[in-house]
């Protein structure tokens, strides 16, 4: 990759032995960084790492409880989100925070719209503007329509156009990119280069490590919230990292797997929901990993949700072990033993505010019920015991799942379902946010799932994971399959071509 | 990577004038109120008279006064249900003010109710700020300890119209140009909102704090402050209400303004307002705390029978929220549609 | 230029000893320290108030607030979901006007007391389908119906009051049970207390209220039936608050359009105060017992001492907003503290390794 | 077991003067200029009588149940006289005979309750003639012919309903008013703005109205405001009850020629020596029983309990500044 010339300019911004705590968790012991003008600096680090608590810190989000900090040399403070703002510090957040009720435009541009001659919001010029941004990112977006409703990948590329229209001199992404498709990735990173060539500092997370090698001039590793190293990226290699990162060594390879399909679990006959998809026909049998494909926007998360019942499907039958389920009816789905892990784990896959305990047991409500009460405590020990079986990082059992991080979150929705037991298991970007040694883990998780019988659909954005997981792959592009490819016959190109409808790769 | 991805979504496209007119939240209610005039004028002329006009806009004044400070706290996720209690001291507060200084020029006792107001609602909105608390309970609060001072100081106390000086009256009595003046007042404070809830950034961070509280922070936008300043503009315009609610109706005492809070809500709510923050305008509520005045007097000037009147204005709340949650749906599937996949 | 090479930093620094790690406590949390509030004023009443401890007390006090009580039973599992209901009075002023004009039009008076509770069934049912499917915000839905049952109260009975209510059915309202002074009514009435806070605390139903609360997605998302949930919460408070209707008709051999008019702030100021979160998510049912009681005791005293009901408008304000400004008080105190200890220990460490 | 005094012991000891007797008194509502007065006149003739203490409570908004909790606590505390003006006849019945079974006395005033759960009433003046001086008031007031409209409390106020009653007797039955008619009657709920409000509807409604009848203070004043401020000021009549200070300004500035009231303080007077000779066992409540009122003279209990109290005066441009209150 090319190292930009500017990597060894002065230090613009330095963070030393930043201490952040809540209550009895450390979440950041020393986090330290020296961030230069023109480069491009990535941070690596386990899910909990504190790579979150240090980028909230520089936002002026949470104030540290000790570190220095120095712009340009001069020591400063994020004394507040403005204060840091004001010295030139431009955050993309993990979690997009959009205003649903406002429009594109005005997400872009709240607190500093263009004004006319009267002093009042030039809404027309805001909107040129907002389109402009939009143009240069290589976006399609209406910037007059409300935010509400924008599926989480239009959230986050209305991230970056906020972000980049600051023009800061510092630009932190904390994972931009786990939302995103291969195109989308490749013009933010187009743009985020030519940011750094005109002397921008930028600070780049990520757990997949193609981007960070492909992007960052240099590699920062965290682990369990304490500064480890600083690479060179042209110096050190993915294997040196994940082994920092983790403390040892991690086998990042698919799992191997060899069993016999058994009869079809799941079986979707001619499902349609108008305007969304049609005509999506086929099955996963028990024992099989069946992954959904296609691009951003594609239909692969509306045809899950069709399938468990969120979304009332307007034709087309669901049947699992034969048994045909309501449409439009989750609790139907659960009971034929289908479970399903959403692909926004905040909004849909958690209740932020109770414990990791009561989310684990929400799916298990009626199973512990006796005469219609709950039985508290088996209800508990099931709960604790699928939690230390995904080893998700937790304080206790009563720790509310909005103050774990993302990667563990994503592991208490993991656990929620497979406390279920389920027949079928329909899992949306199962790896979204979740750092190397997980994800591996993750993948033997569903491997092993596999291996016991269970039918898994498995929806993912990430091509590798596609390849290396799934026995057949069901290529989806404007709301139709438009490939299903055995998995001897799916590599990159095949995949791609149908993901993006090109006419040669319709089987 | 390939571009394709370009076409799978739609770019922007230019929503038509009218279409963006049949959008607004504030059309159903003023068609509402428009066929409501047009149909009791039919019946009872003597409702378009000129007494008649005056006696609508004055009835709808200060409740319009109301709800457009209510719409600035409900814009922000918030609600105050202390503004009847708030309107009766000031109320009261002006009624001692003319009975201790007969004399006062009217401009200062208006400003020192508005301050009054101001003071009480800040009092609300630093509560609220300050231990970051939900102000629907904080209100209540201030609700139940403000009725109680007003209660406790004027006691059995009450001071009527013959106890302030007629040119204090008159406000309410005089007319510009057929409109009276305290009506012309209440006009100009309600298009001043309007016009910063519009345009105005900080008017705009108010939707962008109520839209989701939580990214408002995240995105550095002083959300204490604002919401402060809009409980604040909200306490001193239910100041005025109250001063000219002293000028306007005979008796101030104790309980003047109790119950107020609700009908408030309800306007603002007809009005097209957000419960939960967001959106919703000035004016929307304004045409709603007048449609649901005039509701009342067309129903009485029609002779309906007056036990059902409270009935049927019920009813219109209903409907009226119920229309703008379908056109609300109307309006995402259109968008879904027009986004959406030709499949 | 690596200059930051492999730092090895020690990752077992004695951080945790600065704050221990605690779980929460039954005894002290929110609804606990509820209790204890409603026992310290029921002590301090008994023996500053003359005349306060006697059973005479309980009898008035408890069949003071038991149309509080009941209808705050609903309305806890109703906000415990994130929504509200404020047409209860306006659906207990409805199910008196029934029951009135039905007795008055010589209907039987259980067939009366059935037809005033269908009633509440029927406006509970209004509401459930605005809110649950249709899918309006509830805070506003019951602006307009609590106009709207008042208004059909007024329609039916109009400006008439009956009250000719046969005596063996009245007596049995403010009946007491031997010479205990416990009224007979708070017999259905503690079960129904039970009933709703076996459902809130002890059943699969319950957790999906809480759930749904704090995130309706993620409720919909395990297969909790949020709307259905919601129907019968209305559904639920329709009945109770026709109930509480119907009892107030009773006992104050009244039937009238007004009657129980205003309760609806007064049972949400007690069920707040109870430590339910308006916001959702929050809150039990013991808590809200004592919420209900301490203001019904806090009424009640205040009118044996003759104090003005100034006073209690007063009071009760403040309790509100100081139940809830205390929480916030005290997490600021804490993180107070926090921060001094971990000044000191920092500055400790300091001290020990200079450079 | 409850502490504090016994409850007063009934007929014990018939015709000897209690010293320690303690009498209450329950209005419709706190914060009334009109109950101010009567309470005023009522608590200053119950030390006069030989009360021991005299204490006023009452609900802050004037609802049917409102006074139950009140009665209860009076009766807890053991007092010994009650003097209630009701909100809703029937509402406190229950309640007021648990106090008579705990040996209160109970005295009506100003708004009757239901007649067997108190011991007399205390009424302001012969009903009847209230409303006959009203009908009499309006009808010279809008010359003998057209549209009158009651404007009056809550719809439940026993005393005005009946008033309202013999008001709707009388313009049938006498020749006099044949050419007066009563279009309509509305309720303003005794709440200054809602009257206001209900008095602007009427205009509305009835074009032709050419007068109004309020028979309540706040009713009166209210629909004075609206009246003096809007064109129909001097054109259309109004009378009704007020009291002389609310209603100077309106006297004076020509919206109001004339309205009646008693004397709102001798009602509250003559209603705490009925209590005071309840107490003592002077009198019992039984019709031709007597008792003297102090100043006031002797009064008697006349059929259904009621003691009349005097006969109302009217109110115009020349007498009015004679009165305060
Ligand atoms: N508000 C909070 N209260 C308590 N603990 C918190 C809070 N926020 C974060 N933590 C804890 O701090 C640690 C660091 O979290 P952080 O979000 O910074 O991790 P991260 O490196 O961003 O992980 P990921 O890659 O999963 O996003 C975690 O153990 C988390 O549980
Ligand atoms: N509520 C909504 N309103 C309008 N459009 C929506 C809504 N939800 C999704 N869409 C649009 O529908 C399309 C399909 O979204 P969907 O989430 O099914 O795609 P996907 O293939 O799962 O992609 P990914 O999950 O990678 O984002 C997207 O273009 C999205 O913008
Ligand atoms: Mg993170
Ligand atoms: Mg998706």
């Amino acid at each position: 990759m090319e190292a930009s010339a500017a990597a060894q300019g002065p230090v613009l911004l330095a963070v030393h032995g930043a201490l952040k705590t809540f209550g009895p968790v450390v979440a950041l012991a020393d986090g330290t960084i020296e961030l230069r003008a023109g480069e491009i600096l990535a941070l690596c680090g386990e899910n909990g790492a504190g790579k979150s608590t240090l980028v909230k810190i520089l936002a002026g989000v949470h104030a540290p409880d000790a570190g220095t900090f120095t712009m340009d040399g001069a020591p400063c403070a994020f004394r507040s989100v403005a204060d840091s703002k004001a010295t030139g510090i431009s955050v993309i957040y993990q979690e997009p925070t959009l205003f649903p009720d406002l429009s594109v435009a005005e997400n872009i541009f709240i607190g500093r719209q263009p004004k006319n001659r009267l002093g009042l919001i030039d809404h027309a010029q805001m909107r040129r503007d907002a389109a402009s941004l939009f143009t240069r990112l290589g976006v399609p977006m209406n910037p007059g329509r409300r935010a509400e409703g924008l599926s989480i990948a239009d959230q986050q590329l209305i991230e970056i156009a906020k972000a980049i229209s600051l023009d800061a001199k510092v630009l932190v992404m904390d994972e931009p990119t786990a939302a995103l498709s291969g195109a989308e990735v490749e013009r933010l990173f187009k743009v985020a280069r030519a940011l750094r060539d005109a002397g921008a500092a930028i600070l780049f997370i990520s757990h997949r490590f193609d981007e960070v090698f492909a992007l960052a001039d240099r590699i920062t590793v965290m682990r369990d919230g304490r500064y480890i190293s600083t690479h060179r990226t042209t110096e050190t290699s993915v294997a040196a990292i994940v082994h920092e990162m983790v403390g040892r060594d991690v086998d990042a390879l698919f799992p191997a797997r060899n069993a016999e399909p058994g009869p079809i679990v799941l079986q979707v006959s001619g499902l349609g929901r108008r305007g969304v998809f049609r005509d999506i026909d086929f099955c996963v049998r028990a024992g099989e990993i069946v992954a959904l494909a296609g691009l951003v926007g594609a239909g692969r998360t509306e045809v899950a949700r069709a399938i468990f019942g969120i979304d009332k499907s307007t034709s087309g039958t669901v049947s699992v072990n034969g048994h045909e389920l309501a449409p439009g009816n989750p609790q139907s789905a659960i009971a034929a033993g289908i479970g399903f892990v959403p692909e926004d784990r905040r909004k849909q896959g958690l209740v932020m505010d109770l414990s990791v305990a009561r989310n684990t047991a929400l799916t298990l409500r009626r199973r512990f019920s006796r005469f219609g009460l709950i039985d508290f405590r088996a209800e508990k020990r099931t709960a604790a015991t699928w939690a230390r079986t995904l080893q998700v990082k937790i304080s206790s059992m009563d720790q509310a799942v909005a103050t774990l991080s993302g990667g563990n979150q994503q592991k208490v929705v993991l656990a929620k379902w497979l406390a279920t037991e389920p027949k079928v298991l329909i899992i949306d970007e199962p790896t979204r946010g979740i750092d190397v040694g997980t994800k591996a883990e993750v993948h033997r998780l569903i491997a092993e799932l596999a291996g016991h019988g269970m039918a898994i659909l498995m929806i993912s954005s990430e091509l590798p994971e596609v390849l290396g997981m799934a026995d057949r792959v069901l290529v989806m592009h404007e709301g139709l399959i438009s490939a299903a490819l055995e998995r001897s016959e799916a590599t990159p190109e095949s995949v791609m071509h149908a993901a993006t409808g090109s006419k040669e790769a319709a089987t | 990577m390939s571009t394709q991805a370009t076409q799978t979504r739609p770019g922007p496209s230019g929503a038509s004038r009218l279409g963006a007119l049949l959008r607004l939240r504030e059309l159903p209610v003023t068609v509402a109120l428009v066929a409501l005039v047009i149909v009791t004028a039919a019946v009872n002329p003597l409702f378009l008279s000129p007494q008649g006009m005056k006696d609508l806009m004055l009835n709808a004044t200060i409740m319009m006064l109301l709800a457009a400070g209510q719409t600035m706290v409900i814009v922000t996720r918030n609600i105050d249900l202390s503004v009847g209690s708030i309107l009766g001291l000031v109320a009261f507060g002006t009624g001692s003010i003319f009975a201790a200084v007969p004399t006062m020029p009217i401009w200062l006792v208006l400003l020192v109710g508005v301050g009054f107001g101001a003071l009480l609602g800040s009092l609300n909105g630093l509560l609220t700020v300050w231990a970051k608390v939900p102000s629907l309970v904080i209100t209540l609060g201030t609700l139940y300890v403000f009725r109680g001072v007003n209660n406790g100081w004027a006691g059995p106390r009450q001071f009527f119209a013959g106890d302030r000086p007629e040119a204090f009256g008159n406000l309410s009595v005089d007319t510009l140009l057929g409109v009276p003046i305290i009506t012309v007042l209440a006009l100009a404070v309600v298009i001043v909102l309007a016009v910063y809830l519009a345009g105005a950034r900080s008017g705009r961070d108010l939707y962008a704090i109520g839209s989701d509280p939580e990214a408002a922070r995240l995105f550095g936008i002083n959300t204490s402050t604002r919401v402060f300043t809009a409980f604040l503009v909200n306490g001193a315009l239910a100041g005025l209400a109250g001063v000219l609610y002293a000028s306007r109706f005979n008796a101030v005492g104790a309980t003047t303004g109790s119950g107020l809070e609700l009908d408030v809500v309800a306007a603002a709510v007809v009005g097209g307002v957000a419960i939960f923050g967001g959106s919703g305008t000035v004016i929307g509520a304004a045409i709603g705390a007048i449609l649901l005045n005039t509701i009342t007097s067309s129903l009485t000037a029609l002779r309906v029978d007056k036990f059902w009147q409270q009935a049927i204005v019920g009813v219109l709340i209903i409907t009226a929220i119920l229309i703008d949650r379908l056109a609300s749906l109307r309006h995402a599937k259109h968008l879904r549609e027009r986004e959406g996949r030709n499949v | 230029m690596s200059e930051h090479a492999t730092v090895a930093v020690d990752t077992t620094a004695p951080l945790a000893d600065v704050v221990p790690v605690r779980g929460p406590r039954w005894y002290a949390g929110r609804d606990a320290t509820m209790v204890y509030i409603l026992l310290a004023f029921l002590a301090y009443a008994a023996l500053s108030i003359p005349r306060f401890a006697s059973p005479v007390t309980t009898g008035f006090l408890l069949l003071d607030v038991v149309p509080t009580l009941l209808i705050a039973m609903p309305m806890t599992l109703i906000i415990v979901t994130g929504e509200i209901d404020l047409s209860v009075a306006s659906i207990a002023g409805l199910s008196s006007a029934v029951l009135g004009v039905a007795w008055a039009s010589g209907t039987g008076i259980w067939v009366s007391i059935f037809l005033a509770l269908g009633a509440g069934l029927l406006a509970g049912i209004f509401n459930g389908v605005l809110v649950a499917y249709v899918g309006l915000p509830s805070l506003a839905v019951t602006i307009g119906t609590l106009a709207l049952f008042r208004g059909l109260a007024l329609v039916v009975i109009g400006d008439n009051a009956v009250a000719n209510f046969p005596n063996e059915i009245t007596a049995l309202a403010s009946a007491k049970l031997g010479t205990s002074g416990i009224p007979l009514v708070i017999l259905p009435v503690v079960f129904v207390v039970l009933v709703f806070g076996l459902v809130l605390h002890h059943t699969a139903f319950g957790r999906g209220l809480y759930a749904m609360g704090y995130s309706k997605d993620a409720a919909h998302f395990v297969g909790i039936n949020v709307g259905n949930s919601k129907f019968w919460l209305y559904v639920a408070s329709g009945l109770v608050s026709a109930a509480a209707g119907v009892f107030w008709t009773l006992r104050y051999t009244s039937a009238r359009s007004d009657n129980a008019s205003g309760l609806e702030l007064t049972v949400i100021a007690a069920v707040l105060l109870g430590g339910v979160s308006i916001f959702g998510g929050k809150g039990s049912i013991p808590g809200v017992l004592a919420g209900v009681l301490l203001i019904g005791s806090l009424n009640y005293a205040l009118r044996l001492g003759r104090v003005s009901d100034v006073v209690l408008v007063t009071v009760t304000g403040l309790l509100l907003i100081a139940s809830v400004i205390a929480p916030s008080v005290s997490a600021a105190v804490g993180r107070w503290r926090h921060s001094q200890r971990l000044r000191r220990h920092l500055a400790r460490d300091q001290g020990a390794e200079p450079g | 077991a409850g502490g504090g005094t016994t409850p007063a012991g009934s007929e014990g000891a018939s015709g000897s003067a209690k010293t320690d007797a303690t009498i209450t008194f329950i209005p419709k509502q706190l914060n009334n200029p009109y109950t101010d007065v009567v309470l005023g006149g009522g608590k200053t003739a119950a030390t006069a009588a030989g009360f021991a203490t005299a204490n006023v409570v009452g609900p802050l908004e004037a609802s049917a149940s409102s006074q139950v909790t009140f009665i209860n606590a009076e009766t807890q505390a053991g007092t010994n006289a009650i003097v209630i003006a009701a909100n809703d006849p029937d509402a406190v019945c229950s309640a007021l005979d648990e106090a008579r079974t705990a040996g209160a006395k109970i005295v009506a005033f100003d708004s009757d309750t239901n007649p067997e759960c108190r011991d007399v009433f205390i009424s302001q003046v012969v009903a009847k003639d209230v409303a006959l001086i009203q009908t009499k008031l309006i009808s010279e007031q809008i010359g003998g012919a057209g549209e009158i409209a009651i404007l009056s409390a809550t719809a439940n106020a026993t005393n005005q309903n009946e008033w309202i009653k013999f008001m709707e007797e009388e313009l049938k039955s006498n020749p006099d008013y044949k050419d007066i008619k009563l279009v309509a009657k509305v309720y303003g709920d005794d709440d200054d703005a809602k009257s206001f409000q209900e008095a602007q509807g009427l205009m509305q409604a009835h074009p032709n109205l050419k007068g109004i009848i309020s028979p309540t203070t706040v009713g009166i004043a209210a629909t004075a405001r609206y009246l003096s401020t809007s064109q129909y000021k001097g054109k259309v009549a109004l009378t009704g009850l007020g009291l002389p200070n609310e209603m100077r300004s309106f006297v004076k500035d020509g919206t109001v020629s004339e309205f009646a009231l008693w004397d709102p303080a001798q009602l509250g007077e003559v209603a705490a020596y009925a209590a005071k000779a309840l107490v003592d066992g002077t009198i019992t409540g039984a019709v031709g029983d007597k008792f003297t009122a102090g100043d006031l003279g002797e009064r008697t209990i006349e059929d259904g309990g009621i003691v009349i109290v005097g006969p109302p005066t009217v109110f115009n441009k020349d007498n009015i500044d004679d009165y305060d209150f």
